[in-house]
């Protein structure tokens, strides 16, 4: 395998400390190395360029069956967007929902070398890993929901987390999982009836269990099998006005937890797209709503076991999707466009419906500003990770849009004064007017690399150049020193890597795709003790209530995860 | 014996599946599907027994097949053949720019043709295509 | 003792059961029987094991006679057809697997195919109001647990799909449907009696074609506005009566096929059906299915959506995926004189499409991917016969409600017999050298 | 106004591909530049030379720019497609997609067009001295945004699918129409001069249809409100205005619910 020898460029890494300082970067046998350790590298120049370890994303909609109906239910978000393949690159389309080529190439582009799909119905995993499968270059992991799963709701009505743990370590075996996933606690469940559940407290129908019970009982069984992600939650009512309140409640239930794992992870939540969980006021008229992500990020601030990601709105029409069926049925009403809805027997649900941020509107402004302010606030930049909730908030493309007005209070007073037509209203009701915080490069290391690897329980592995890491860099055509002067040098360098290395190998090269990688697949495959009642109730529920067989509900062989990374957890006590 | 007019609509049949599972140039496939159901009234118009072989003809096209009484009946004006070639060989191809065929809802004739014979699958479709 | 296979996949219809139990002979070579599959399927995989079954491939020659050719040589005939093509139509897609339709869409992208799937001549009507409408939906086993208010939408389970009311609709005790069948009520709108018809609570036989009509009443009726005395043939008391039992329900679920599909209006029909759907879960729980007929033309969809972003109708040849049906589809592709070359695998356009369409087919140069002789084989240049997908060799397939499952393979093919996948594989091997030479 | 003409020297063996036959895109192009421009026949790349002789030259602008085709090209599609300005005239018939997502200027075709003709237009002229096909001045597949404006005239009949998810803008069929007119209409106004089959106004939402006259079957979610005399198209008449789709969402205004109109001749 090649040896690279990376000299000149500005390096930046929270982990080693380097802040921009001018070091040698080696990579040898597929993982980083001492400079000193490569013999006859390739030496790739990277004066005036910025030097990062590849990104990681914690949380993205990108593969899997809902995905697969936001492309196949907008031709229109394709027209004209065709992008022919060159060399090895195959033909991209959608702009939104990518396809799964396209999806790959943006990452590449964009210097990722990770990315977590954030969704994975059980009884779909087939089909989600069939998507990662044929998704080149990037590694993957998928994280199943749990949230509204029958057997969670049963064992934890009884607060019976050993029953659960020995349950989710079963499922993530069966599916190819990475770690769990809670989506609208005990919400969609109620969907299935067409109802919800908007606080914490509030009782699922039948089941006869809370909100508050599944998340405190997810985050036990987390830790007890000790994963190496700790339990990702989308809470209840996302994106109500006045919502914030739920979220500081869901928030306050990890305050009886401790982490525990062998991966380095210090927090038991994560708390995904905070943006669409910090609203105050009643509605979504500019004399009403209020932002409230101060409130909720100094509540963070706070304490030391929570993380969350941004879900920064980017002002685009995109498409949500998200296992919150009560919600896009809501988000149908307010538009009136087309809405899809699929629920899942015994574990989940989901919707898609398209939505139009339109920068003409208040609610839209101040949605944009909510999600920028929850990456402003943060103390410690490695528990706040920068996403759009791709492509929920905003489409995957726009990464480094956000990362220009993180990082420029230039662009954001452009867009406050000249994009958005409420921009005084937007600085009136929300904080983006007081905040002249610009993250630094550093920080965005923080944000997009180091830090969700280290929640993903990936921190041995990515997130930084230290020696002994996957030898994935990505390396940025933009010049610390002399670039600063416009914003939009910073979109365009995050959106166009000069080069990026993946697992030792460059994947990008001048600016161009040339190689295909060695695409992996991660799951966590948990041991735990012999469970027979958990067994028994498993083989119950498939013979009476499943509609597919226990047998063949295992995602097994090598079409759906023909090159797997298997992380494994010894729980058995 | 009168020729009549009627709407013809076509589909699935059990034993449109079966015999078509076992081998579509089988006579078996020809017997299920290469028929004209008709209730009662319709044999009453057409002046004929139950089991006779007819030609039923559209705008688009031809094709000889038995008329048996209508299985799942009664139906009224309206004639049914099991998909398959026989039907296609008389359906309204219109798409409507949607890419589906109009194959339910085409208006057709039929008049006894006794001493026609129905053919199979493949015969049909060679003497129609080749 | 014969070895019984068990949880075997039944690759017939979109229903995709999953019970099946075959028994083999000793040796595993032979299919003695099939359990728990209904007629269709447990023939399909006895008709398999038929002696008179080709196992290699023909040409036609001048004189219309068959003459068998090696796989090499179809291979090389069929890369050359694609490459040489300005604008092949590759169709089918849906009796097979998601990996050989993987390696079909590399094809189509490589030579700059019009990809089409069984979906253009069946559900095609339903993706296209899908894309202007949405649809919310469930999983079958949601139906089963939930569901009280079930409608049959111009289509007929009891031939079409024979299992899907003991599994799914109608019969199963679910976790709140423990009752079964007395769990609820079943509505069946067709012109004629079928035999789901007679099996029905109520049977509105409305007169052909006005499907639209009467669904438009129902969202009349579901708002409480007035209607005219009698639409599509049913009295308004009757539709009145029908919206308020729906909206009643806990769950109601409309499953609707060809009926409507196929009819006057084809997308709208199914779009103005999804709006009734919606209208009702504003007063109560409501979904609505369609009963896909292949057993994996769903896989089709689903692969070439997250490829190419289109379920269907796809036209690759300008090296980006564009979609328009009524422009890019088979049918009207055919009819119009826009292809030059026909592929088809897994399907039988000889037998499916308007005899105008099979006519152009004849006309080209073709050529017919099937373990049977079909009427399209027939009108075809070349025949490959393959192993049987679910049968001699595995792969996922995707249920009408989009849940994938991994079919089994419960026998070997016959001696030296390519499974599609395998065929595919060498095509397009073959088309890389031959555009590398170009 | 400089003046390019085209006229075709052989009927393609597939169908062309020409969306560069734009007064946008010949603006400031020499006969020689257009002849060069590219075309396409299924995967092949062919130049607009090999299939027409070309006469004249573009203005400096599309404004300033008219194209005469002068003979049949049933077999081409995407003429003036996304054009913004300027002028087409075709003396023949075209195939599908003519003036496609059209914004502006004006495009003439003496004969008749296939499907998708206006497809997404928001602005401009479409005049078919002939018969149009379906969905003309509709959506794109998935897309909630039908003809947002400009006007549609069409002297003879007219296919099914007029003015689907239609949200402005004004289509006039001086013939016959095929069924679903203004289905999910949203906004703007059909005018159909000859008869119509069924389907009018279903899932109709908002916007004026008028049918001067008969309709085969009408959708069971209109009313009958009252008669009214009115100028349509320059010309007085007596109409019965039905309002719906009552089955269908509405939006209100001061507390009035706004149904779609539509009004039967006299």
């Amino acid at each position: 395998m090649t040896e690279y020898l990376i000299k000149n460029g500005f390096v930046y890494d929270p982990i080693l400390g380097i802040n921009g300082d001018k070091v040698d970067v080696a990579v040898k046998d597929g993982k980083m190395v001492d400079a000193g350790d490569v013999a006859k590298p390739t030496i790739i120049d990277a004066a005036g360029m910025t030097v990062m370890a590849a990104g990681v994303d914690v949380h993205a909609h990108v593969a899997g069956p809902k995905v697969n109906v936001g492309r196949n239910f907008r031709p229109e978000d394709k027209l004209f967007r065709g992008v022919a393949g060159t060399g090895k690159k195959r033909m991209e389309g959608g702009f939104s929902v990518p396809t799964v080529l396209r999806t790959a190439y943006l990452y590449a582009r964009m210097g990722f070398g990770f990315s977590m799909e954030a969704a994975m119905p059980p009884l779909y995993a087939r089909h989600t890993h069939e998507e990662i499968r044929d998704t080149p270059i990037i590694d993957q992991g998928a994280l199943p929901v749990f949230g509204n799963n029958w057997f969670v709701l049963e064992y934890l009505k009884e607060n019976e987390v050993e029953n659960t743990a020995a349950y989710i370590a079963w499922l993530l075996n069966q599916t190819k999982g990475f770690g769990v996933k809670c989506v609208n606690p005990g919400g969609t469940e109620s969907w299935g009836w067409g109802m919800n559940c908007e606080t914490v407290d509030d009782v699922v129908p039948y089941f006869d269990v809370t909100p508050r019970q599944i998340v405190s009982g997810l985050i036990a069984a987390d830790e007890y099998l000790g994963l190496p992600h700790c339990m990702h939650v989308h809470g209840n009512s996302l994106g109500e006005p006045g919502n914030y309140e739920i979220t500081l409640d869901t928030l306050k239930i990890a305050e009886d937890y401790k982490p525990n794992n062998d991966f380095g992870r210090e927090v038991v939540l994560h708390n995904t797209h905070l943006q669409f969980h910090c609203y105050g006021g009643e509605s979504y008229a500019s004399k009403s709503f209020e932002s409230k992500s101060k409130e909720v990020v100094e509540y963070v601030n706070s304490v030391d076991n929570i993380s969350y990601d941004l879900g920064v709105v980017t002002l685009d029409e995109t498409t949500t999707m998200t296992a919150d069926g009560p919600f896009e049925h809501h988000l149908s009403h307010m538009n009136n466009l087309k809405w899809a809805n699929t629920d899942v027997e015994l574990e989940t649900g989901s919707g898609i419906v398209p939505f139009i941020y339109n920068p003409k509107t208040f609610i839209a402004g101040a949605q944009w500003a909510v999600g920028l302010e929850c990456g402003l606030f943060i103390k410690d930049p490695m528990r706040a990770y920068i996403t759009t909730d791709a492509p929920n908030a905003g489409p995957l493309c726009r990464y480094p849009r956000v990362y220009k007005w993180l990082m420029s209070v230039k662009a954001r007073d452009d867009m406050l004064d000249n994009t958005l037509k409420y921009g005084d209203k937007v600085r009136e009701r929300c904080y983006i007017g007081e905040l002249d915080r610009e993250i630094s490069l550093y920080e965005l290391a923080m944000m997009t690399r180091a830090g969700p690897a280290k929640t993903l329980g990936l921190g041995h592995m990515f997130g930084s150049l230290k020696p002994g890491l996957e030898g994935d860099v990505a390396i940025y055509p933009y010049n610390p020193e002399t670039d600063t002067d416009d914003p939009e040098k910073i979109e365009y360098a995050f959106g166009n890597s000069a080069y990026l290395i993946k697992g030792g190998r460059m994947i990008v090269k001048e600016g161009e795709i040339v190689d295909m990688g060695n695409k992996r697949t991660f799951w966590v495959d948990a041991k735990v003790n012999e469970n027979p009642m958990v067994e028994r109730d498993i083989a119950e529920k498939f013979r009476r209530y499943y509609t597919v067989t226990q047998n063949n509900y295992t995602v097994e062989g090598p079409h759906y995860v023909p090159n797997p990374y298997v992380i494994e957890v010894d729980a058995t006590r | 014996m009168a020729a009549i007019q009627i709407n013809l609509i076509s589909g699935r049949t059990i034993q449109q599946g079966v015999s078509m599972e076992n081998g579509k140039e089988k006579l078996a496939y020809r017997d299920a599907c290469g028929i004209l159901e008709l209730d009662d009234a319709e044999f009453k118009r057409l002046g004929c027994f139950k089991n006779t072989n007819v030609r039923v003809t559209s705008e688009f096209g031809s094709v000889v097949v038995k008329a048996i009484g209508a299985t799942q009946g009664p139906h009224p004006g309206l004639g049914w053949i099991p998909m398959g070639p026989w039907a296609n060989a008389v359906v309204d191809p219109n798409t409507y720019s949607t890419g589906m065929p109009t194959f339910k809802g085409t208006p057709v004739t039929v008049d006894v043709a006794e001493d026609e014979v129905v053919l199979d699958s493949i015969a049909l479709i060679t003497e129609e295509c080749l | 003792m014969a070895k019984i296979v068990t949880d075997v996949v039944c690759p017939f219809c979109g229903t995709l059961c999953d019970d099946l139990e075959v028994a083999l002979s000793d040796d595993g070579k032979e299919i003695l029987e099939v359990y728990n599959a209904c007629t269709i399927g447990a023939t399909k995989f006895l008709h398999s094991q038929a002696k008179d079954r080709l196992t290699r491939p023909q040409m036609k020659q001048e004189d219309g006679s068959w003459k068998e050719v090696t796989y090499d040589e179809a291979v090389e005939y069929t890369a050359n057809l694609l490459v040489d093509a300005k604008k092949p139509l590759m169709y089918g897609w849906s009796s097979t697997s998601c990996p050989a339709q993987g390696v079909g869409s590399e094809i189509g992208e490589e030579v700059g195919a019009c990809m089409d799937n069984t979906a253009t001549v069946c559900h095609g009507s339903t993706l296209i109001a899908v894309q202007d409408v949405g649809v919310p939906s469930a999983t079958l086993g949601e139906i089963a647990n939930r569901a009280d208010r079930v409608v049959f939408w111009g289509c007929n389970p009891a031939h079409a799909h024979p299992r899907h009311m003991s599994r799914y609709s109608i019969f199963p005790r679910g976790f709140f449907t423990g009752k079964g069948s007395k769990s609820r009520k079943m509505f069946v709108v067709d012109p004629r009696r079928t035999d789901t018809a007679k099996m029905a609570d109520v049977h509105l036989q409305l007169e052909q074609g006005h499907d639209y009509e009467l669904l438009s009443a129902i969202r009349v009726a579901i708002r409480g506005e007035a209607l005219p005395d009698v639409v599509a043939g049913i009295p308004k008391d009757q539709i009145y009566e029908v919206a308020d039992t729906l909206k009643s329900g806990r769950f109601s679920v409309i499953f609707f096929g060809m009926g409507v599909t196929h009819s006057l209006g084809k997308n709208h029909n199914i779009d103005i059906a999804i709006a009734v759907t919606r209208d009702l879960n504003d007063y109560t729980k409501a979904a609505i299915v369609p009963m896909r007929g292949h057993y994996n033309v769903t896989g089709s969809g689903q692969v070439w959506g997250w490829q190419f972003g289109f379920p269907f109708c796809l036209d690759l040849t300008r090296g980006f995926a564009r979609y328009n049906p009524g422009d890019s589809s088979s049918n009207d592709l055919l009819i119009r004189d826009e292809v030059d070359a026909v592929f088809v695998l897994g399907s039988d356009p000889g037998a499916h499409f308007p005899v105008g369409s099979v006519k152009k087919i004849a006309q080209l140069p073709s050529v017919c991917i099937d373990p049977h002789i079909t009427p399209t084989s027939a009108v075809s240049k070349l025949h490959v016969p393959v192993a049987f997908v679910g049968v001699e060799v595995g792969g996922c397939a995707y249920r009408m409600d989009n849940v994938p499952i991994e079919t089994r393979k419960v026998v070997e093919p016959p001696e030296g017999m390519l499974t599609d996948e395998e065929f595919l594989q060498k095509v397009l091997t073959r088309v890389r050298e031959l555009k590398g030479a170009a | 106004m400089a003046k390019v003409t085209l006229t075709p020297t052989q009927t393609p063996t597939l169908f062309l591909e020409a969306e560069n036959i734009t007064p946008d895109v010949f603006a400031g192009k020499s006969a020689a530049e257009i002849a060069a421009l590219h075309a396409f026949i299924g995967k092949t790349t062919v130049t607009l030379g090999e299939y027409f002789t070309i006469e004249g030259a573009g203005g400096e602008t599309a404004a300033d720019t008219t194209i005469v085709i002068n003979g049949d090209v049933s077999r081409v599609k995407y003429i003036g497609m996304k054009m913004t300005a300027g002028e087409v005239i075709v003396n023949g018939s075209a195939d599908m997609y003519v003036g496609g997502w059209m914004s502006g200027g004006k495009i003439t075709v003496n004969g008749d067009i296939d499907a998708f003709a206006g497809l997404g237009m928001t602005g401009g002229e479409l005049i078919v001295n002939g018969n149009a096909g379906n969905y003309l001045g509709a959506a794109y597949r998935g897309d909630w945004r039908g003809m947002q404006g400009g006007e549609i005239r069409v002297s003879g009949n007219a296919g099914s699918d007029v003015g689907t998810f239609m949200r402005g803008g004004t289509i006039i069929v001086g013939g016959n129409i095929d069924v679903h007119v203004g289905t999910h209409m949203e906004g703007g106004t059909i005018i159909v001069k000859g008869d119509a089959k069924t389907r009018v106004g279903g899932q109709m939402v908002k916007g004026t249809i008028y049918v001067y006259g008969d309709i085969d079957v009408m959708m069971p979610g209109f009313q009958y409100r009252n008669d009214v005399d009115l100028e349509v198209d320059g010309e007085e008449g007596h109409f019965a205005l039905y309002e719906g789709d009552m089955g269908e969402r509405h939006s209100k205004r001061k507390g009035e619910v706004i149904y779609g109109q539509l009004y039967m001749k006299y």
